[in-house]
């Protein structure tokens, strides 16, 4: 089904995987087809899984994927750039009865695992350290996802399953229950946790911000989620950690090898990056978008690139 | 009970009391202003050409012809004087009191003991003995207890057409009803087993008001008191069976026993 | 009497109870859905495709899932209509009835009914790659045909084994094959009950998304051949209503606006179509 | 008598090719979630709620999603099932067949049954949170009762209206009330045909992830009361299907598996009682 | 048609001939080694009380009672030589020689126009006006055409039962069968309905080999050139009509004709 080499008149690219990604792409696939009208996209959403699945069987140039991949896929052969990334941010209730000292003070690392993972923390008083005992109404993902994942993986390299909480569906649903109990706790991806209009915080909710430096108080260095964009900036240089920052990535089996692909992989990398914000996610930052632009192989070099080997997690 | 019967009284003490009966199937009438009084305790026989409104007038007795779509009935039914047409009428405990037997004999889903027992039993009745008794009771009055003593519990459609009228028959009796409403009760039955069913329903006359729709008329001859001769959806004639069969009024009747019309 | 009287207004409450639930449910479901949908709805949403920030909220419309669900899910129900009729008059009028391939063969619709429709996308994947196929509409075609073909069997066969015994042998007494006494008697005496479990099996296909996640693919173009990826409005549906954009969330409830006015208009043609056919059917 | 006979021929040969396409999915689809889920499939997978590391791969079973899902949809059935009967039997014996509340009731259904279950889902979220319940086994019921009624009383009252005008004639003739009529002569007759209906609403609703997937919620216990969130297979088995890891998403088969059995279990169990109570209904 | 009829061979060609036929419903026997001839253009009465067996033995000539669950069938019936129960048989093309009206009458879900043209309709008649012709033709033999001319379009169950039964024979004679098997067709009819058909019986009496079941004696003595005499599944005699009406050889048949046994 694809056109052999770059001679044919019209290029195709088929694209396919998370359905997390599927509107970035189309976006995507739609500014570059203006600049290369040749190139006609077959961009088709279907899961993460399928991504890979399709990726490595050949049945598309690009898989797109929303979590990171697995050993298995790795050793399978599997290539993966990454080309945006996305934030998980913990979230209480806007009315929660001490919510301005909390927003102040903030959460380490430890007292986000201490109520999610090691059952130690069960109270707001230990989050506070003001010995009020009003429990904390904990929430996580029921279903599997990347946020839940990406969260569980920042609480110490945990998995999914070790979340302890009410398992809620979807990120709207577990906003939507933060929202409606003074005393719950949750984490929502970035998009989900602030309006997409306004760019204020979803109704109902407020992030809580991450004590990073363990100070016992958010400093101005830390104080970045009065907006969106505020955040975005941060997370996109760093300053938020990473995880629960993580990358969006796009699949092949080995480094793609039709030019045409390579190409729009690199101007997404470059270019396209400035449509990255208008779709609610986060811009890589300049290192890593040339980490990412040195796995492209040159368009005129010899199609082939050397299987990642060894231990290559994805680093978002 | 004031208004005259349109063709003559009949003098007795009338258990249902017909007063200008119309039925429409659709635009079509099927019954034109019939008025009739029928006798307590007599055997009322229903003659009249296939196509006449036999069936339509009997099924218009216990109310049970505006179940079909489209039917339009106006006039009265008046059984011991409750309008069985009223809205407010408790048709279900007035049907209890009469047990139509339909044309087309339709056995219900179920054994042939319990076609049986199903009357007696939403009637109350649910002693197990005093069932076995009912049944057995009636499949003899109607003459197939031989037949299927030994297989009450077959399913009732595993009968002969003339096992099952003699069924629903059966069912039929087996309700203790007040009036009987038979539709060509012996339509598929031997000249044996009719003189049966004939037999019991003469037995039967002192009890019960019998209303009887036959093409035989030597049937009508031998069983009934009074008879009304239907034509094209009119009541023709009624009275006496002694009068109307020796001496009728009207051409039509004399012509149809006499075998010139149809 | 008096118990049978008491039964009967018992019975007549629950009656009024279930008509509560059923009105209560309409106001609740498509009162939400009318609420929801209507602001977001406009001729747009049915006559164009979407841009490409349509699912950010931009301009555009879902065409694509649109006809994309009609094809899929009309493809489907002839496809499946062309083997149950087959089959179901071969169980009802060809075949003994006690035989033992009726036996298996009802058998084996219990089985296939009772495979949930995430399997069938996931085995429909397998196979598709297996005999080396890309995701597409023909692809998703079969596989959500053996998605409601069980169903669909199922419920035409308990119509027809409805239709009187008498009826068919009247048929056959006349000289008619089996064929004949099959489609100008048998269907036409159960046609209102055909058409309902073809209805049925129109509604579970085109309100599936499972079977058709992995195997007919999505995209935002109208498929132009039977080899085209095929988007599907459930799909566009779960896709909307998981966006974090209020209101592309909100396209949801236009999206699920649409799909019930197709099934509906759908269920309406039929019973039109079918009540002309069947007015002479017996009761 | 050329043309009767090649026709004839033809159909047949329709018969024999929806036969092979019937025992192809049969082979293909069950085989498939045999190959790929017998090696994962042992005791403790129904024995055993999931362990922290069963969907990593660890040890443990789907218990919780199984009695998850039967109590769902078996308690979604039941609902149902209680609410179509009473609306079936008002339809088809209480009122006139005409009436203008009959049809509004058969388009309600109409409008009800081209729902998409992941509406009924988001709906059922919706009115849910205005009405401050958590996701439970409760709204989970209720939601699926929802999703599977139409379909029901669209099956069964087709089912009814097969159902000889004579035969209900009989019984009224005999004095019985409407709802002796009902229950004792026309259900009676139509039995295996309801049966049929709640067994396809009962396989809609246990098959089901959709609807379910924002109402009911997902953990890893054993549901104890209405109120508890409750697991379901469907789900189980979609949510293991999307996991990287290849022995979780085998396991995805094995738990469809136990989906399908517990379906043909369910199916074959209702064929049984409904036979010997409908030995006699006529034909 | 080398072993002898079992109760005296006819004389004249047989039509059809039952050799050792036997009809079980599960285990209960119906019919039990019934062998005889019938003869071909002459009219055959089948007579016998309720439930022995009539009905079996009309369906089982054109191979109508294996449809039913649970039948077992033994013997042979030759139809111009073909023996019905080979499975190698044609089994619609045998049926179409034969029309059978059966007890009940069983209208089709159409209209009743479409009911007579039904037959034609699938042996290949296309053409309008010819069937416009056979349908009206088939109607006035049946004596049905005056009463349903103005409602051709209505739904057979529109009728009336004695209407539904002469639609059923019109229906049955469209097909023009070589032989016709009526069961009981005139059971719902009045006397001058019956004697038309009576009459139109005689009229095709040479051209058609007729079996008839009635339970009119009249009837048979009437129209029967040749009657069976049945009783409890076994055929008891049969012959000639003058003989078995005036010299019965069984002892069964005379209490049957004389009307002692049911
Ligand atoms: N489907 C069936 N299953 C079991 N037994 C049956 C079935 N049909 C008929 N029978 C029995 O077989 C015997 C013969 O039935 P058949 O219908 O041939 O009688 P018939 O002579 O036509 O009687 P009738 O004059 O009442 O119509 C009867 O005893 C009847 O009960
Ligand atoms: N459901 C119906 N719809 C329309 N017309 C009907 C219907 N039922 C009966 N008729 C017509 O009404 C007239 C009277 O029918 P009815 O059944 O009362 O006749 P009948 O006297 O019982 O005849 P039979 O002796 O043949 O049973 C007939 O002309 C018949 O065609
Ligand atoms: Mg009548
Ligand atoms: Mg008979």
């Amino acid at each position: 089904r694809k056109p052999a080499g770059g001679g044919a008149r019209e290029e195709r690219v088929a694209v396919s995987g998370a359905w997390a990604l599927y509107p970035m792409c189309v976006r995507w696939a739609e500014e570059y087809g203006k600049l290369h009208p040749e190139v006609r996209f077959d961009i088709s959403a279907g899961g993460a899984g399928k991504g890979v699945t399709d990726a490595l069987t050949g049945a598309a140039d690009i898989g797109m994927v929303s979590r990171d991949l697995a050993p298995a896929e790795l050793e399978k052969g599997a290539w993966f750039v990454t080309v945006t990334k996305d934030a998980v941010v913990p979230m209480i209730n806007a009315a929660h009865p001490r919510a301005d000292k909390l927003l102040a003070k903030g959460a380490t690392r430890e007292t986000l695992a201490g109520i999610w993972v090691g059952g130690s923390v069960t109270t707001w008083g230990q989050v506070l350290g003001d010995g009020s005992t009003e429990a904390i109404a904990v929430f996580t993902r029921s279903d599997a996802c990347g946020a839940a994942e990406t969260w569980a993986k920042y609480l110490g390299n945990k998995k999914q399953e070790d979340l302890k909480g009410k398992g809620v569906f979807g990120d709207p649903g577990l906003a939507a229950m933060v929202a409606r109990d003074r005393l719950g706790i949750g984490f929502n991806n970035v998009n989900f946790a602030y309006d997409a209009r306004t760019g204020k915080p979803s109704a109902g909710v407020r992030p809580l911000p991450i004590d990073v430096d363990g100070s016992g108080a958010i400093e101005p260095g830390e104080n970045f989620y009065a907006t969106r964009d505020e955040l975005v900036k941060a997370i996109a240089d760093g300053r938020y950690p990473s995880p629960p920052a993580r990358g969006l990535h796009f699949v092949s089996k080995g480094a793609p090898a039709r030019p045409v692909v390579t190409a729009f992989v690199r101007w997404i990398l470059t270019d396209g990056q400035k449509f990255v914000p208008e779709s609610g996610y986060v811009n890589l930052d300049a290192a890593q978008l040339d980490e990412q632009l040195g796995k492209l192989v040159a368009p005129a070099a010899p199609p082939a690139p050397p299987a990642p080997a060894g231990p290559v997690a994805p680093k978002p | 009970m004031t208004q005259p019967s349109a063709t003559g009284a009949v003098g007795l003490k009338p258990h249902i009391s017909v007063r200008n009966l119309n039925v429409y199937y659709g635009d079509q009438p099927a019954l034109a202003d019939v008025s009739v009084d029928i006798p307590d305790r007599k055997i009322t026989a229903v003659l009249g050409p296939s196509g006449c409104g036999k069936t339509t007038f009997l099924r218009s007795l216990n109310r049970l012809v505006d179940s079909v779509d489209g039917v339009r009935v106006s006039g009265q039914v008046l059984v011991d004087d409750e309008d069985l047409f009223d809205p407010a009428a408790e048709v279900t405990h007035i049907r209890k009191k009469m047990g139509l037997l339909s044309q087309r004999p339709s056995p219900l889903p179920m054994s042939i003991y319990d076609n049986v027992a199903y009357g007696p039993r939403i009637h109350g009745q649910r002693d197990r003995a005093a069932l076995d008794a009912l049944v057995e009771h009636h499949l003899k009055l109607a003459g197939l207890w031989e037949e299927v003593r030994d297989r009450l519990r077959a399913p009732a459609t595993s009968l002969s057409i003339g096992q099952q009228q003699r069924l629903c028959l059966a069912r039929g009796l087996a309700v203790e009803p007040e009036i009987i409403l038979a539709d060509e009760p012996t339509s598929a039955l031997d000249p044996v087993s009719s003189a049966h069913i004939e037999g019991k329903f003469r037995e039967l006359r002192d009890r019960y008001t019998i209303v009887i729709v036959t093409h035989i008329l030597r049937q009508a001859r031998r069983l009934a008191d009074y008879v009304i001769f239907m034509y094209m959806g009119r009541m023709v004639e009624h009275g006496p069976a002694a009068e109307i069969f020796d001496n009728p009024r009207e051409k039509q009747t004399r012509e149809y026993i006499s075998g010139v019309i149809s | 009497m008096n118990r049978r009287a008491a039964e009967e207004t018992f019975f007549k409450a629950l009656m009024g109870i279930s008509a509560l639930a059923i009105v209560a449910a309409l106001l609740g479901i498509v009162g939400t859905v009318l609420w929801k949908g209507l602001p977001t709805m406009n001729l747009d949403m049915v006559t164009k495709t979407p841009t490409g920030a349509f699912h950010l909220g931009g301009a555009g419309g879902v065409l694509n899932a649109i006809v994309g669900s009609l094809c899929l899910a009309g493809g489907a129900t002839v496809v499946s209509a062309c083997l149950a009729l087959p089959i179901v008059m071969g169980l009802n009028v060809y075949s003994r009835r006690a035989s033992r391939l009726v036996t298996f063969t009802r058998f084996s619709m219990d089985v296939l009914a009772g495979v949930p429709s995430i399997v069938f996308g996931a085995v429909g994947y397998i196979l598709m790659r297996l005999l080396g196929l890309p995701a597409s509409l023909l692809v998703g075609i079969i596989v959500v045909s053996l998605l409601i073909l069980p169903i669909m069997i199922k419920a035409m066969d308990e119509m027809v084994r409805l239709v009187p015994a008498e009826m068919a042998e009247a048929s056959a007494a006349l000289g008619a094959t089996r064929l004949e006494t099959a489609f100008r008697v048998v269907a036409r005496q159960a046609l209102p009950g055909l058409a309902t479990a073809v209805l049925i099996a129109f509604g579970r296909g085109v309100g599936d998304a499972a079977s058709v996640l992995f195997t007919a693919g999505f995209n935002d173009r109208l498929p132009d051949s039977l080899g085209s990826e095929a988007a599907t409005l459930p799909l566009m549906i779960f896709h909307q209503y998981n966006s974090p954009f209020p209101d592309v969330q909100n396209r949801a409830y236009a999206s699920a606006l649409i799909l019930m006015v197709i099934i509906l208009a759908v269920s309406v043609t039929a019973r039109i179509l079918t009540r002309r056919l069947s007015r002479h059917s017996i009761r």
